[in-house]
């Protein structure tokens, strides 16, 4: 039958469609890559791998909660600010003697808080996201300075600096953290029941109230989810550098968090997207950033480029998608 | 089937469309469809749910730019394709079947939108007034020209589409399917309009799944399937039979459940209802369903049905009154608890509050159950959804040919029959449908039919909110009606006195009880 | 007059060296009136801000306005209108043209400092990196200064200067894990300020480059902890006295206030630079004074 | 009729909800105001009255495009940027001897010649406004940077200069400007076919691309007009300052302009929004800022009050206006 037979096309499109959606990014990725290693003849060295992994690695982990609140349909432009009173609380406990490890639980526990704060108030009292999260991230801020009293707390003996400087088989422990980050994050949207309500949630919050999901608890979980992420982003910040400042650490890191998670394809709508798009996403945002260093590019070009390559970047995968789309 | 060509009028056609095709990627909506229509002409196209009718229509109104190597002839002078303000300057005019009302602007704004009239770019508030009024009386509408469209119900919405449509002066009006949303009253208001454009010599093409509507005005009926066109009949040649064989290509023999079921009054109550009211549209109903029983909820557009459905399914917050469940008094803090206590709910509108519109058939399916299903820690159990969507899938013939396409591709009746799929995987004891038959072709509706009697069968108490008389006639045991939030009374259909419809729109449109009066 | 109010805005709060100028205000001012209130505030960069910021404390009638100018140019017209409202304006840190006092250090001199040690450190031959940093004018007058230093010997090469560390630990080390990869050979790197050299060593420790040695300006906390070890790789800082600074600036200002004008508007305080063999007399940003 | 009757206290209804809507924040905003001035007995002086408002006016300005960016479901977040760089034009071209008053048109038609390219690419090639103005805040700030060398550009005797320090019958012209934006924005937004067309792509694009409504050309217009303003409040910023900075001028400036507009009632998915409430909005943030310094609140305390006030502000409004929706 000839329905039949424009069925199994369709749903070969489909697939194909959906490969391609979930390939993403990847080849401007690729392309970068390459073409970063064709002008400097140093990026694609193991050495410089490593480091582009590491420079992702707190943007991939932050981007990730950020996955779960846009698919959603929300935002959450708290996480700079959260990331800095984690990483702040990490290394004062880091102080106490003895017991300095507790400065990763600790700051976890500190951005799981402000995460939940942030999510009773979006869930249960229905506030816009924009606006919470935005209130947030100035009184987050606040705090996080108050921590420290507005200076640098450092500690050059962080007990748990392995973490920000360390290698497991000469893979840094910030990559295998983000790329556990993705895993588990995969596992959550993919495999979980937790994963569809997510997405259910973000494709049509009002169907999924009446399917019975209680949308408040799937908002708290996702909001709480963005938050743990960018306490253990606090951790991965304050490992790498021994110290950290309630004032300029994690500032606009929103943003960059929010456009990994759009360039890999996410929907600000909801319900559409990957968390592996995510993943591309944060590393071409890094590869940009070395990149250029390697190329040499003066600071002020790198803004200049960089703000190209992400629009052209984008426009690049619409072209790649069309045809293909529905209309 | 001989397709049927039809005999030439004396008149020139006011619209020939020739070998129209559309593809959308590598689906064919239309293959070399020819439609020609004159003017004064009521013109029915019929079809099954996705034959392509809608989509035809869009190339006629500019929405969709047809492939190459089509012709449309206006008056016998080419038409531009592809630009909605061209088509509309032509005189063709279109009420889309998926609403396209912008809901944060006023009535009379969505009426005269992208033709706002107006000075110097300033939209002239006193000319829409003007000219808007008019044709909200000649369509009976109560509500003001003034108010948001996001506050109408949704057949309330449906009336500003056709008011819409009568802000310009037309030759062609393309109705798709424009009484969906729409009760008898309002129905027949439209016909009457129908009939005067008629007498002005406007043509009409009116698409319908409602085969009483098509007998009532059509001329003639032209009828698509799978993407092509199957032929054409006269007035005069029109039959079920012959239609439902040109759409189908079978036979359907029943269409609406015939013999009864035993009375209600000795069945067990399930779910009863008691002065349930939510302190705005709806005041101080009180019912019972009984298990078996087919319960329909007839009134008017508005008369607050819907609302009564949300209450007793705990969608929105009761003022008053208490559901009670076998007995039990249920506490409804939401849906969930609603699907818990086992009371399930079909919205009357899939897309916007139904759908999952960007997941799999399989996961809108699923999605209820997943939690039950899950393995420990709340993992996904792959296998036994898949089983339960293709279980569904041929329980309920779902035309489709995976589970793991989106539900957005499907066609109406098919995503109608999903979103029933969804609510029996919970194994309800009440199913409350709202408007289940809305926009769906006669095959699945009779298919639908046929659900709702296996449900009743198996003793499942159902509530049926229905704007169709004969459909409420043809398989209710007790109708309900509702008017103005109120309940203003129930009929009883018995093997010797079938419900008339004349009882329901007595009872729908009659004089305000006291009662009714007090409360507002 | 008596002393009431207070208005302090800096350029970033958060900096601990910002933390020290106000505390140098606050103990000051205390001195002469124990129940003056003082208000501070952080621009965050932004001179728009700085500017509404100074609006209000001259509608909140202060008596003096401490200002660490965002841009030591452009906050001209805005010290005007401080003035003409009666406010006296003291600048620290940063100038401000038409200040009634300023005290700074002299930045320029920082930079001559750092890279002094730099050229007699290598003997004047070399490769060397400069971190760069926002373009505020301390930050390009260290540069000038450093770059006066190094382009007295000819043998000494500047491979790169323009890459933006952001004046933080985080853009420190980014930056210098890129440089490091860009540079087999790297001989010494002079950094616009301390966070900035810490994240370089920081870069430097991890991908296991020890051929070269850091210095900087500032004189921060964390940098006589890394000083103080030993097996730093950042041998010098050219150190501020932040906490001096500012009280003396206010001091200054308190004189002016009280109408008696200081001989020389302009103080210019000098860098000292500390190693790791001086730092044991070296006071520090939080010392209790 | 009791239909009629009902329909008639409906409408009712509707208008008092739409009063209130209109009327929004401003009950916080007196709130705000006589509170502050209880607290530090100076915020209700006219003089204290006008700085508010000069502190207001360019987030007003820029707030007033975005109203209508975030009306279509767009967003903007170069304005800071744009600002940036019309206000590094606007003081360069005010040096040239005689025809420095070109510096204003200058810098509007920067502006303006940034939306367009924004609008172009969102509208045409329909990229994400997301992660197009993100390119374009990046890139933008490089070109800021680049027009004056990575310095100051200062003009001490700047030709319009009155605009940002002058008063009209003692009203700041900066006020005025700002308040004749608004009142222009409010002209095509409720009186124009144009202002009709916004709320309609807002509200259902599809819906308004079938009844003819070219929606790239409304786009255009939307961040065209965003643009402009931008412009506008970098011709102002230059006019206050005598000066710009390539680097530090209009920094997280839409985060301000974006809270202005959420605040003021407007809605991220679009369609549903006044412009009042934007003005509302911005006088909000710009009283938070000057009430706190007049009463002598530590800056880091400041953080952490604003950030409360903004999260309860939304949710009073949530609350009066409860029980007048739908559920
Ligand atoms: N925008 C689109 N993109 C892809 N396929 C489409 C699109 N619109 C319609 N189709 C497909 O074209 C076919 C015809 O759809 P159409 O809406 O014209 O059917 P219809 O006859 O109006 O059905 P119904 O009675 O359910 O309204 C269907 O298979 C549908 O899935
Ligand atoms: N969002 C809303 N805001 C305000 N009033 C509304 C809203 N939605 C519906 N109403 C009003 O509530 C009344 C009852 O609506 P309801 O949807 O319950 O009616 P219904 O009988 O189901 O009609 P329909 O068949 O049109 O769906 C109507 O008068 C309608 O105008
Ligand atoms: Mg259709
Ligand atoms: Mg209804």
């Amino acid at each position: 039958m000839s329905a039949m037979q424009s069925g199994q096309t369709a749903t070969d499109r489909m697939r194909l469609r959906s490969t391609l959606t979930a390939l993403g990014m990847l080849p401007v990725l690729i392309l970068l890559a390459v073409g970063f290693h064709l002008l400097s003849g140093r990026f694609l060295s193991v050495n410089n791998l490593s480091i582009v992994m590491q420079q992702a690695s707190i943007n991939t982990v932050l981007a990730a909660g950020m996955t779960f609140v846009i698919l959603t349909g929300g935002i959450d432009l708290s996480v700079g600010s959260i990331l800095a009173a984690s990483a702040m609380v990490g290394v004062i406990v880091s102080l106490w003697p003895d017991v300095g490890m507790l400065g990763i639980p600790a700051a976890i526990a500190v951005g799981l808080g402000c995460g939940l704060i942030n999510g009773v108030i979006i869930a249960f009292l229905k506030l816009p996201p924009f606006i919470v999260t935005l209130g947030s991230l100035t009184a987050m801020r606040g705090i996080a300075r108050l921590l420290g009293n507005d200076t640098t707390v450092f500690n050059p003996d962080l007990p748990f600096d392995f973490i920000g400087n360390g290698n497991l088989f000469g893979v840094p422990w910030l990559a295998i953290i983000a790329l556990v980050t993705i895993l588990v994050s995969w596992v959550i949207l993919k495999r979980s029941v937790l994963g569809t309500w997510i997405y259910a949630v973000g494709g049509n919050v009002e169907a999924a109230r009446l399917t019975g999901i209680k949308v408040p608890l799937v908002l708290l979980f996702v909001y709480s989810m963005s938050g743990l992420l960018s306490g253990l982003g606090g951790v991965m910040s304050a490992a790498r550098l021994y110290a950290a400042n309630g004032l300029q650490l994690g500032q606009a890191y929103e943003l960059d968090a929010i456009a990994a998670v759009i360039l890999g394809g996410t929907s600000f709508v909801g319900g559409v997207g990957s968390i592996w798009g995510t993943l591309i996403g944060a590393l071409i945002i890094a590869v940009l950033s070395n990149g250029l260093i390697l190329v040499g590019v003066s600071d002020i070009w790198q803004y200049i480029i960089k703000g190209l390559v992400i629009i052209v970047a984008v426009g690049l995968d619409r072209y790649r998608l069309r045809g293909l789309s529905r209309t | 089937m001989n397709p049927v060509v039809a005999s030439s009028t004396a008149t020139a056609p006011v619209l020939e469309m020739q070998n129209i095709s559309k593809t959308f990627g590598n689906t064919r909506a239309l293959t070399n469809v020819s439609l020609t229509v004159y003017p004064g002409e009521i013109h029915a196209l019929m079809g099954e749910n996705g034959a392509g009718k809608s989509t035809l229509m869009k190339v006629l109104s500019g929405a969709y730019l047809a492939d190459p190597g089509g012709t449309i002839l206006v008056s016998g002078r080419p038409a531009v394709t592809g630009d909605p303000i061209k088509a509309r300057a032509n005189g063709i005019a279109v009420i889309y079947q998926e609403l396209s009302l912008a809901p944060n602007l006023t009535v009379a704004q969505n009426m005269f939108l992208g033709e706002e009239p107006s000075r110097l770019g300033f939209v002239d508030r006193a000319d829409i007034r003007k000219r808007a009024e008019p044709i909200l009386k000649r369509l009976g509408i109560g509500f003001s020209p003034n108010q948001l469209v996001s506050s109408l119900s949704l057949g309330e919405r449906q009336m500003v589409e056709i008011a819409r449509a009568l802000t310009t002066d037309a030759r062609i009006i393309v109705m798709d399917e424009p009484t969906t949303s729409l009760t008898s009253r309002e129905t027949e208001k439209l016909f009457e309009v129908i009939a005067s454009l008629k007498a002005h010599g406007i043509a009409i093409i009116y698409i319908s799944h409602r085969m009483e509507e098509i007998y009532a005005l059509a001329d003639r009926v032209s009828v698509l399937r799978d993407s092509a066109y199957v032929g054409t009949l006269k007035r005069s040649e029109l039959s079920a039979e012959r239609l439902v064989a040109m759409m189908v290509g079978r036979d359907l023999s029943s269409f609406y459940k015939k013999e009864h079921r035993a009375a209600a009054h000795d069945r067990q109550v399930v779910l009863a209802v008691k002065n349930v009211g939510d302190g705005r549209r709806v005041h101080d109903c009180s019912f019972n369903a009984c298990a078996g029983e087919v319960l329909a909820i007839a009134g008017l557009v508005g008369s607050g049905r819907t609302e009564l459905a949300r209450l007793v399914f705990g969608a929105d917050h009761k003022a008053t009154g208490v559901v009670t469940l076998n007995g039990q008094e249920l506490s409804l803090r939401g849906p969930h608890d609603a699907l818990n206590a086992g009371i399930a709910y079909l919205t009357e509108d899939r897309k916007a509050l139904g759908l999952f519109l960007d997941m799999t058939i399989n996961e809108n399916i699923n999605v209820g159950v997943i939690a039950k299903d899950a393995r420990p820690g709340g993992f996904l159990d792959f296998g036994k959804a898949k089983k339960r969507a293709d279980d569904a899938v041929s329980s309920l013939s779902i035309r489709t040919k995976s589970t793991s396409i989106n539900a957005g591709a499907l066609s109406g009746g098919n995503q109608q029959k999903v979103l029933l799929a969804r609510l029996l995987e919970t194994k309800p004891r009440v199913v409350i449908l709202d408007e289940p038959t809305r926009g769906v072709d006669v095959g699945a509706k009779s298919e639908i039919y046929r659900i709702i009697d296996e449900l009743a069968e198996s003793g499942i108490a159902i509530i049926v909110i229905s704007s169709d008389l004969p459909e409420v006639i043809g398989i209710a045991d007790r109708v309900l009606v509702m008017r103005e939030g109120h309940i203003a009374g129930e009929v009883v259909a018995s093997p010797d006195r079938p419900i008339e419809q004349e009882t329901i729109m007595a009872l729908s449109t009659g004089p305000v009880g006291r009662d009714t009066m007090s409360a507002t | 007059k008596d002393l009431q109010k207070i208005g302090i805005s800096v350029g970033l709060l958060g900096n601990p060296f910002f933390v020290a100028t106000i505390k140098g205000i606050e103990d000051r001012a205390k001195e002469i009136n124990p129940n003056v209130q003082v208000t501070s505030v952080s621009a965050d960069y932004d001179l728009n801000k700085q500017v509404s910021q100074i609006d209000s404390f001259i509608a909140a009638g202060v008596d003096i306005i401490m200002l660490n100018a965002v841009d030591a140019k452009a906050i001209a017209p805005a010290v005007k209108k401080a003035q003409a409202a009666g406010v006296i304006v003291a600048a620290f840190d940063v100038s401000a043209p038409g200040a009634d006092v300023t005290v700074m250090t002299n930045n320029v001199k920082a930079g001559e400092e750092a890279c002094q040690y730099i050229v007699d450190k290598l003997s004047g031959k070399g490769n060397v990196v400069i971190i760069n940093g926002p373009a505020s004018s301390s930050i390009l007058d260290r540069v000038q200064g450093c770059k006066n230093v190094l382009s007295k010997s000819p043998d000494i090469k500047i491979l790169s200067d323009d890459q933006n560390g952001q004046g933080s630990r985080d853009g420190g080390l980014a930056v210098m894990q890129g440089l490091l990869t860009r540079f087999d050979k790297i001989d010494a790197v002079f950094a616009i300020n301390d966070p900035t050299g810490i994240g370089a060593e920081l870069a430097a420790k991890q991908l296991n480059r020890n051929e070269f040695f850091i210095t900087a300006v500032d004189g921060a906390p964390d940098i006589e902890k890394s000083l103080a070890s030993g097996n730093s790789m950042i041998k010098a800082s050219a150190s501020q006295d932040p906490y001096v600074m500012a009280g003396d600036s206010l001091k200054m200002a308190v004189d002016v206030l009280n109408g008696k004008k200081p001989a020389e508007t302009t103080v210019l305080l000098d860098p000292k630079l500390i190693t790791a063999e001086n730092l044991k007399d070296y006071k520090g940003w939080t010392a209790a004074r």
